[in-house]
């Protein structure tokens, strides 16, 4: 188990593209962090240089305060779970689990090797099916597999590229629970690269959000999703979108705030839809759609021009071309500054 | 887009449609896409098949008298056959084109997988050499029995070049003597073909996985390993391919040795094809050589049953790949797209 | 526009039955969607409404003419693929025209309906391009628009949102649901998305591995799934399915569990489903799981939690067994804590465990079951 | 419309390191063990190619004098060429009889016989191709058969063909050729259109059906269209074949239909003794055909010569 350190670290591929701009991150020994962001925002790039595929242009890491931005890839003891799993599809499970034993150096005698792979297939409950060919397993079953190839040489940190983005939804939530368990069990480190912030938010202790190589934010999930520091980090984190609107809008001439026009912004989860003019109403809206989600509906409305989205119960469901009065939970409004896209006071 | 009432009109089929030779049903179709085919492989197939059947049982030759349709007057049952399976010099023609076809495409194997290799990294000029290796493939096969005729001369640039070399005089009789003849043969046909393998190898090794080979490395796998765990495995259906595909066409030789030899001094270097173009053409004894052709078809329709499946294999496995939606090369660098080679 | 109807049709691939003597009757101007999981037969299902398949048994209608045999180009039905088979060498006014010009339209007329259909899905600055060049939503309107320009009596559109990024997928579903009330146009969507099947037809029909498991409006289908299988389709995290057996004792019918029975007030479904000692399976949806504290409930304990922002997913080891439930982020228990579980009367569902079909659907009512033992408020 | 993660496609790009140098001396050696090895394979290939061009222009004192040999022309010529098409030339010099018979007539027939042959083989190919890829036409064996002809060694079925164009009187015909040649490389054409027609999404046919086309408009207007590419690369590639073959018109003609291939190899044992310059001229012309339209399809060679088993 180790800390990592990623110091100053940047790379600039030849053709010029920035993919990671002097990213400081450092990930406790035995915690377990996700690095979220969207499409290309330098996540791979960066979970490649710590587990030595690519050279960084400059910056060092250290794994427990050694320096390893030298070192091959196969002497790091990195286990690395990639997004397709790259399972070896001409070996069996058994060989697949077993490759990393069989080209070390020295390379253990051959009942320990079935020893260990044994215990790797019993906590993976893939015991049944170590001498099937792996190609054959189902993608479940392959993520097992990846997951029990890198256990097995127990590596100093862990690295996942998005390992469940191609599993189906049921085992999906199962497989998160697993590797959160399995993770706390041999307080292994963990740094887990996913798109999907549902995902970040229910698997991670800390989220470093990326954008564009650089780092937006690095916190749990309630602070990423109650003080987002920034414009992006808010409208990125949230199942439901966040409304933002012009904060001149509800704050009147404070929303002007010194000269700076700032933005506000409120999940739809926070706004509650009352009757027209209704005491508190802090704005009136249209309502032009309503989409029923079974156990709750997200109603669009029309508020002065700009469109907003308020989730409703769906057993007071407004009619379509219904005026409403929106009223906005105080606690919950973030505002942002224009310019710097920064969170600012209220 | 209101109800127009004009909505209707474009339903009805219109009238007066061109004839649709049954276009609207997949059987008719079908049946004839594929009707001029069929035609073709009766013209060069079946009809050739039963004369060939019917000569082989006939002694008849068109130097003896009477027409084709009179051959019955020489038939003679089986001893075409007979005379054929005793003949010692059609079994050491057909011995000697085994022995062709194990060494060329074992050559061809051996220098194709150690180029692919090489080929596989980027390097400053590899896709002009890439190029320019190409080119033997393309040369006409009888033109390059006749550039290796000039090279085996006895005071060819081949032992010329021996001599400077050596610092001694070499004038070895590549063509002339009788036990180097069949082996100079095989190396015109290891210059021209190398290339195809060497391709089939590179396209090979390019769609190995990329991922795959990366979990290698951090698993701690050096290249050696890489090679025997990875590389070799995954590669051995295209390898099955390239052989396959390779021993049918040199089992056929004839282009290249007729020019550098024709099959002397002697027979030293005469394969089935200039044994039999040599009983036929040359000496015309059609019964005799219809009998031998039979054999032969018998011999290569059996090798032929084994070598289907892999090239079938071959297919339906780039198939499936499509079907999944990702691209038959898996991953890999394609040297191809960075070299900007396309023509 | 016309009805679709389709009786006791079975389609088949060598040995598998793709569809499976499946009878669905679409009314006049209807938007129905099918949804379920790959390998359904939901493709199938368009293929054989449109033609592109035959089916082995069984037949085809259109507004009560049998088009079984009828040559698809003749059907005036009109489909569009999951990967929108846009003909890449032609512009996408040629893409639009083609169906026009086969039909031998007059050239004129071919134009102006070309530009009405560009027009209402705003995609007529797009007409000279070639479909390389076109984002995927714009594609995606493309396609549509192919099928819509000839005014089909039916409209088959096959997943024709899964390309799509989420944002995106997020917009077109507002739009096509808005633009089938203005073309008024009978619709069949295919989706695997649970999410667009509730969201925008009138009614859904669950496929699973060839057969109609229920056809009815997407709050039935939500609220009484007529089975198992229904039931897991539909809803993110999926119902939670509980083991119990049926105890008829003095002459009262309950759903027994180790930690908790539910007496079952009225019984609307036949008597014989429910036999003493028999098992069966009872079904509660995540958010009809109500966590507390107290002595009331089942006892269960927190095994870990996924925070999802505006709701977060307790699992809980329930007897063995893990039950998921949906609460507020405030009210989430910290992981490994022991709490009471009590789920909503008005939202159980009793399955029989052998067939999987729905045996009593409390569907929102009250009277319908009662939790026994010290239930949480 | 999938978009590629920037840094995705970037680390493809990078270099993948395949063999990890452990100390930098070995790390050093092995690029240079490489480029030798590439080096030498280089000119063992190459110099054929190299011996035959120089040759071409070399003056006859220079072709092949006993106990010298002239690595480099030392005068280039043109006359090889000049006589090899026809033209006189002064001085033939002692071997020759200054006129050859010019090579010409031959080099048209090689033309005609192989664009006659490989426009039969792709009409008849393309069809056939498309009814088994799009319908499984001919149950699937169909293929086989195909492929299994490409196995028998044209030798074993020349005597019946023999026979056949004597009695039609096709015989030492370019008529007889151009059949000859369209019947034996008509089984590249299927194979090779049969996984381009693979390529094409089956959806593109069916909407086209649906759209009101019967199945034969559905192909013309949409399907082959898409197919363009993978067309004219068959076509050359099958103009290369043809252009290469030796054998059957070495039975099947005279020489009213003589191709150029059976010219050379008739000068090679013919009165005219070893002309290598001349003889080389004609290599050299016979060699550019192939070679142009080998680069231009090399993309495809692999798929052509491996009956579309291995595509890159």
């Amino acid at each position: 188990m180790a800390e990592i350190h990623l110091s100053h670290l940047t790379k600039q591929f030849p053709g010029g593209l920035v993919a990671v701009n002097d990213f400081e991150l450092v990930i406790p020994d035995g915690s377990f962090v996700a690095l979220l962001g969207p499409s290309g925002c330098g996540k791979s790039t960066t979970m490649n240089m710590i587990s030595g595929l690519e050279k960084p242009t400059s910056g060092e890491i250290y794994f427990d305060k050694q320096p390893i931005t030298k070192l091959p890839p196969g002497a790091r003891t990195v286990g690395f779970v990639f997004q397709n799993y790259a399972i070896f599809t001409h070996m069996s499970v058994a060989e697949n689990i077993s490759f990393g034993l069989r080209v070390s150096k020295p390379r253990p005698p051959a009942a320990e090797i079935d020893r260990r792979v044994g215990d790797i297939a019993d906590v993976l409950g893939l015991r049944g099916m170590l001498d099937r060919n792996a190609s054959r397993l189902s993608v479940n079953d392959m993520q097992k597999v990846a997951l029990g190839r890198s256990m097995i040489v127990d590596p100093a940190i862990f690295l996942l590229d998005e390992p469940f983005s191609n599993l189906d939804a049921a085992f999906r939530a199962y497989m998160r629970a697993e590797l959160k368990r399995i993770q706390h069990e041999i307080e292994q480190t963990m740094v887990y690269v996913t798109h999907d912030q549902v995902e970040a938010m229910s698997m991670a202790d800390h989220i470093a959000v990326m954008d564009a190589g650089r780092l937006q934010q690095y916190g749990t999930p309630d602070e990423l999703y109650n003080a987002p520091a920034n414009r992006f980090v808010a409208g990125f984190v949230g199942s439901t979108q966040m409304n933002f609107l012009p904060a001149t809008l509800t704050l009147g001439e404070q929303g002007a705030g010194n000269g700076r026009s700032l933005t506000l912004g409120i999940r739809p989860e926070n706004v509650l839809l009352v009757a027209p003019g209704a005491a508190g109403a802090t704005l009136a809206g249209k309502v032009n759609l309503i989409e029923p989600l079974g156990a709750k509906d997200v109603i669009h409305l029309d508020v002065a021009g700009h469109g907003v989205r308020v989730v409703g119960v769906p057993g007071q469901r407004p009619r379509v071309g219904d005026n409403v009065g929106l009223v906005f939970d105080p606690d919950r409004q973030l505002l942002f500054d224009d310019e710097t896209d920064l969170a600012v006071e209220a | 887009m209101e109800k127009s009432v004009d909505e209707h009109n474009v339903r009805q089929a219109p009238k007066g449609r061109l004839p649709n030779f049954g276009g609207r049903s997949e059987k008719s179709v079908a049946a004839l896409l594929t009707a001029p085919g069929q035609l073709v492989m009766l013209f060069i197939v079946l009809f050739p098949a039963v004369l060939a059947i019917y000569l082989g049982f006939t002694a008849w030759s068109p130097t003896s008298g009477s027409d084709v349709w009179h051959a019955y007057e020489y038939w003679h049952w089986f001893d075409g056959y007979w005379e054929a399976l005793n003949d010692g010099s059609f079994w050491a023609a057909l011995w000697r084109t085994v022995i062709f076809t194990v060494v060329a495409v074992g050559m061809e194997f051996l220098i194709g997988f150690v180029l692919a290799m090489l080929f596989l990294k980027q390097f400053p000029g590899r896709g002009v050499l890439t190029l320019f290796f190409l080119l033997p493939m393309m040369v006409v096969p009888a033109v390059s029995g006749f550039v290796f005729y000039m090279i085996f001369q006895v005071d060819g640039p081949l032992n010329q070049g021996l001599s400077l070399l050596l610092g001694r005089d070499i004038t070895i009789l590549w063509l002339e003597n009788p036990s180097l003849a069949l082996w100079s043969a095989m190396v015109v046909d290891i210059w021209q073909w190398t290339p195809l393998m060497f391709l089939i190898l590179l396209s090979g090794l390019v769609a190995l996985p990329e991922d795959q080979m990366n979990q290698a490395r951090i698993l701690g796998a050096n290249s050696w390993h890489q090679f025997r765990y990875l590389i070799l495995p995954m590669m051995k259906p295209i390898i099955l391919i390239a052989l396959i595909i390779r021993a049918i066409e040199v089992f056929k030789v004839f282009d290249a040795p007729y020019l550098l030899t024709q099959g002397g001094p002697g027979d030293a270097s005469t394969t089935i094809s200039i044994w039999m173009y040599r009983e036929v053409i040359v000496n015309s004894r059609w019964g005799f050589g219809s009998a031998a052709a039979l054999i032969v078809l018998i011999l290569v329709t059996i090798a032929g049953a084994f070598a289907v499946r892999p090239i079938e294999a071959g297919q339906e496995s780039t198939l499936e790949e499509l079907e999944r939606g990702d691209t038959p090369s898996a991953g890999g660098v394609d040297p191809f797209a960075k070299a900007g080679t396309e023509a | 526009m016309a009805s679709v109807r389709l009786e006791n049709v079975t389609v088949r691939f060598g040995a598998v039955a793709a569809l499976n003597d499946v009878s669905l009757a679409i009314d006049d101007g209807e938007f129905v969607a099918v949804l379920g999981p790959p390998g359904a037969g939901k493709t199938t299902l368009l293929r054989t409404i449109v033609g592109l398949e035959k089916p082995e048994s069984g037949a085809v209608f259109a507004d009560d003419e049998n088009i079984t045999e009828m040559y698809p180009g003749d059907r005036d039905i009109a489909i569009m693929f999951q990967n929108l088979a846009l003909y890449p060498d032609r512009n996408v006014y040629d893409n639009l025209a083609f169906p026009l010009k086969q039909a031998r339209t007059p050239k004129a007329e071919i134009k102006r309906r070309v530009a009405d259909t560009a027009a209402v899905l705003h995609i007529d600055h797009l007409l000279k391009r070639k479909p390389g060049k076109l984002s995927g939503g714009e594609r995606q309107r493309v396609a549509l628009g192919r099928a819509m320009v000839r005014n089909p009596r039916v409209l088959l559109l096959d997943e024709p949102l899964s390309a799509l990024d989420a944002l995106l997928r997020l917009e077109m579903r507002v739009e096509l649901k808005r633009l089938q009330r203005d073309v008024h146009r009978t619709l069949v969507y295919v989706t695997h998305d649970q999410i667009e099947a509730m969201s925008m037809p009138d009614r859904v029909a669950v496929l699973g591995s060839g057969v109609i498991q229920q056809v009815d409006t997407p709050e039935n289908v939500y609220h009484r799934p007529a089975n198992q299988f229904t039931a897991t389709v539909v809803g993110s995290p999926p119902m939670n399915f509980v083991p119990c057996t049926f105890g008829t004792s003095d002459g009262v019918v309950r759903v027994v569990h180790p930690d908790f029975s539910v007496r079952v007030l009225s019984t609307t479904s036949a008597p014989g489903a429910i036999v003493d000692g028999a098992s069966c399976v009872l079904g509660v949806r995540p958010e009809d799981v109500q966590i507390g504290t107290g002595n009331g409930g089942a006892p269960a304990s927190v095994f870990v939690t996924e925070p999802l922002g505006g709701e977060t997913v307790v699992d809980l080891h329930l007897g063995g067994l893990v039950v998921k439930a949906l609460t507020p982020p405030a009210l989430a228990p910290a992981p490994g804590s022991d709490v009471r579980v009590s789920f909503d009367p008005r939202r159980l569902h009793v399955f029989d465990a052998a067939t999987g079909a729905a045996v009593v659907s409390a569907g929102g009512a009250d009277g319908v079951f009662e939790v026994e033992g010290p239930s949480i408020g | 419309m999938s978009t590629v993660e920037p840094d995705l496609v970037a680390s493809r790009a990078s270099e993948t390191e395949l063999t990890a140098p452990r100390r930098s001396v070995l790390g050093l050696l092995r690029p240079v063990a490489r480029w030798l090895t590439i080096l030498l394979l280089a000119l063992l290939y190459g110099f054929p190619l190299y011996w035959t061009v120089t040759m071409a222009f070399k003056p006859l004192d220079e072709w092949n004098p006993p106990g010298t040999i002239f690595w480099w022309p030392e005068n280039w010529t043109l006359d090889n060429f000049k006589s090899i098409l026809g033209q006189e030339v002064s001085g033939g010099g002692v071997f020759s009889q200054g006129k050859l018979d010019s090579a010409v007539p031959y080099i048209q027939n090689s033309l005609i016989a192989a664009t006659g042959g490989s426009l039969l083989a792709l009409v008849v190919g393309v069809l056939a191709a498309y009814g088994i890829a799009r319908f499984r036409a001919g149950g699937g064996m169909l293929p086989f058969q195909i492929l299994q002809l490409r196995m028998f060694p044209p030798i074993a079925i020349i005597i019946p063909l023999l026979f056949m164009f004597v009695y039609l009187q096709l015989w030492d015909t370019l008529w007889g050729l151009v059949i000859l040649y369209g019947a034996v490389t008509f089984p590249f054409v299927v194979w090779l259109m049969r996984s381009f027609f693979q390529e094409v999404p089956r959806e593109i046919s069916d909407a086209a059906i649906v759209d009101g086309c019967t199945h034969w408009g559905a192909f013309f207007k949409v399907v082959l269209p898409q197919v363009k590419g993978g067309l004219a690369a068959t076509a050359l590639f099958v103009f290369i074949l043809n252009w290469s073959d030796f054998l059957i018109a070495l039975v099947m003609t005279q020489d009213n239909a003589r191709t150029a291939p059976v010219f050379l190899s008739a000068l090679q044992g013919g009165a005219a003794g070893q002309e290598y310059g001349k003889q080389a001229a004609l290599a050299v012309i016979l060699i550019l055909p192939p070679a142009i339209f080998g680069l231009a399809i090399q993309k495809y060679l692999v798929r052509g010569l491996t009956f579309g088993a291995i595509k890159r």
